[in-house]
């Protein structure tokens, strides 16, 4: 592989997943999910995945799509409120959630991204999620550990990529894309525009490449959001695609 | 009064405790319904945890996918605002940046214990940013119709739902009455149409009243 | 104040400098150092403080400015090696100096900046650093615990500040300033040019104006580098303003 | 040789070691010669901790005070290089993703440890970014003068000076040899004007000969 061009295409990318894998995904309640890469993880065939992302998407948008397949095994998120089908899954048996708190599950990301051993907080302190944590004492003061997350890939989703996989986001759709781009020790991003190195002002760049293996190019969502159905409270996917 | 007026209500109220200049934050639910009702007059930026400060209304055409609040709708941005990644986001609001933050409650403790997160065997929506919220905004207000469906009460001695953040609730404002959570819980007003009596009748928690409200 | 103009003069940021006070800088051998405010603090007469900054910059550059005048009385640096009058103060029992390795240190401030209470890393473990610091066990394998920094003020040296306090760096100039400006609980900048609030690209804002208390402008650098010096190894400072 | 001579020696081996399309850190000191002699046909990129990925050559005229290297010295950036800030420059190095980090260094032990940032009661620079350095990099290769101006060897059993990371170093290279570090330390190179013996005279470490070598 050429290490300043890594542009490559989905059939590659979907040779790549394997079953039993951990991929962490970029995307808020959707925003920010690159939608090719979801479709390719569900092309791909594989399961008992392990996901990690802030949450569960709706049932036909983002990882929504993914985790209504029955593929999952696991899912750490910080909510699933808006996929019923994950909760559904969950109160089965077929889904294993943590549920961790957004903030804090970005920054266990990041951790892992940026090769630390994990971090200390109060958050959570005293509540069901604190049970499974271990409790460390710094100066006679209690506080929760938590974890770095790292991962087998990280899918991401940006705005423009440069051959070498220097990243910029568009708005909210940057959310917690940087930290899995940072974690997984193979990065996929989907861009919608490709661009050669050089092109993007090198101040304004958000992920320097050095994190990137692999770049797709995107046609953009091939979702409806909620908020363009016609019954927003609407469980049932629109046409996808 | 309808659910729906009820949540109007508790929106008008809630909005008069939003002060020029002053960073906010909001939940999904009924906070969201709080701009509505703003004193067009004052200054505010609102911060969403997916991202953005400065966020301005619902464009009237042509909304963004991409420019969304925490809840996913599309909204704006004034001059000013900024985007930025979910840490930063969360990192603002842990480390106090928010002035006030209005949250969505199921219950809230005498004690300002907020529990809305999870109500076991039924919902489970997940924890979202609401411990990371309770646990760093300069003053939290908790927003909730003032009881169930079936007429029990939400306002507790101790919550019997899962704790969100212990000790975090400043004031509890529903539609027939305002709280301030302090050594003791404090009624401070009492919404059109009901009487001190009929916020003990559907309170479960113990409170005093205000030094004005004793008065009368 | 009006949370929206920020805007103020030296002045008044020399009134609120107060003995022994606890004072997080910007900068990486100077370079993002803000001029203007080192010279502010030196005017200010103030002492025994304690700075928490990348180095000891040069003697005549960036804080070693300050510290050659034996007002501070600690220093938590990566190194002082750029700075012999530093090393000197620091043997003769004048400058109490911790060290910390360069990416850790701007980690604890991060920490201290984002809210969190502190880290766990591997950096370290067996060296000398380690002695002054917690050990934590995380199942079976032991950490260092590395705590979160604030500080009563931070100094930031910014490109283009908006009137809110929104920033853009220049450069390498940014290094440490992003956490400096969010660890300290009262932040002020020094930028080259302050524009009106919505003239800066809200997506290539590198720190929110929410982290933002006062912002000065600067008139520039005011020292030289030291590849700009003629004796290159010189100790002794080139005419300052 | 002169120390000045022995410097350059070491840079121009040392550059041998950097292949097309790595991303290399170099520290200061001998290390920053290194760039001098790269092959011009390959395309690498340097990164450094105070906030750049692809540095290019020190500009002709206009340096900017704002863009340097870690050392401060004034440097350019290449097309497809980025600016960020030191939290990330160091994210990146503890996470593995410099291909191969050159460092001065004091001391060098058998197992690899490092001893380059303080020499007790007399130098005392701190720490820097060695340290992280030294973790991350998934190439670690020490550059010294073989001994010290007094004849004394730096090539140890066991370091005197302070460590500053153990069990990092993958190979040292030095104006006399080349070394690897492995279970044992083994010679992999004698430079030019120096022969084993020379080598085995001025190194208080036990080392082997790579198969190389104990042929000859």
């Amino acid at each position: 592989m050429n290490p300043f061009d890594k542009v490559t295409d989905y059939d590659k990318v979907r040779s790549l997943f394997f079953d039993g894998m951990t991929l962490l995904f970029g995307g808020f309640g959707g925003v920010g999910t690159p939608p090719g890469l979801v479709d390719c993880l569900i092309d791909s065939g594989v399961k008992d995945v392990n996901l990690i992302g802030n949450d569960a998407g709706f049932p036909w948008v983002g990882m929504g799509k993914f985790v209504c397949l029955e593929r999952a095994k696991s899912l750490i998120a910080s909510h699933i409120g808006s996929n019923p089908v994950a909760g559904e899954l969950m109160n089965q048996g077929k889904l294993k959630v943590e549920f961790c708190p957004q903030g804090i599950l970005v920054e266990r990301l990041r951790s892992g991204g940026v090769g630390l051993n994990g971090f200390l907080t109060e958050i959570g302190r005293g509540t069901k999620l604190e049970y499974e944590k271990p409790i460390v004492t710094i100066n006679g003061k209690e506080y929760m550990y938590e974890a770095p997350i790292t991962g087998d890939f990280g899918i991401v989703f940006a705005k423009k990529a440069d051959t070498f996989g220097n990243l910029i986001f568009d708005k909210t759709a940057r959310n917690t894309n940087p930290f899995v781009a940072m974690a997984a020790r193979t990065t996929i991003v989907e861009a919608e525009e490709i661009v050669p190195m050089g092109e993007l002002d090198p101040e304004a760049i958000i992920v320097p490449g050095i994190y990137v293996k692999h770049i797709v190019p995107s046609k953009g969502y091939n979702w409806k959001w909620v908020w363009e159905m016609p019954d927003k409270s609407s469980r049932n996917a629109p046409p996808s695609k | 009064m309808g659910m729906g007026d009820a949540r109007q209500v508790i929106a008008k109220r809630a909005a008069l405790e939003v002060k020029d200049g002053m960073v906010v934050n909001l939940g999904i639910g009924i906070p969201s319904l709080v701009p509505d009702y703003l004193d067009p007059s004052i200054r505010v930026f609102f911060q969403a945890e997916n991202g953005i400060l400065g966020m301005g209304p619902t464009p009237t055409k042509n909304p963004d996918g991409n420019l969304s609040n925490a809840a996913g709708y599309p909204v704006s941005i004034l001059p000013g605002g900024s985007y930025f990644d979910s840490a930063i986001a969360f990192g603002m609001i842990r480390r106090g940046c928010i002035d006030v933050s209005i949250l969505g409650a199921l219950q809230v403790s005498q004690q300002g214990d907020l529990a809305n997160w999870i109500v076991p065997g039924k919902r489970v929506p997940g924890v979202g940013g609401a411990m990371e919220l309770a646990y760093g905004a300069r003053n939290l207000i908790a927003l909730m119709t003032h009881c169930e469906k079936d007429g029990s009460p939400k306002i507790m001695k101790k919550c019997t739902l899962p704790i969100t953040t212990y000790n975090c609730v400043k004031h509890i404002i529903t539609e027939m009455a305002v709280f301030t959570v302090g050594d003791k819980l404090r009624l401070d007003e009492v919404m059109e149409g009901f009487s001190v009596q009929d916020i003990r009748n559907h309170t479960e928690a113990d409170f005093e009243l205000s030094e004005a409200l004793g008065k009368n």
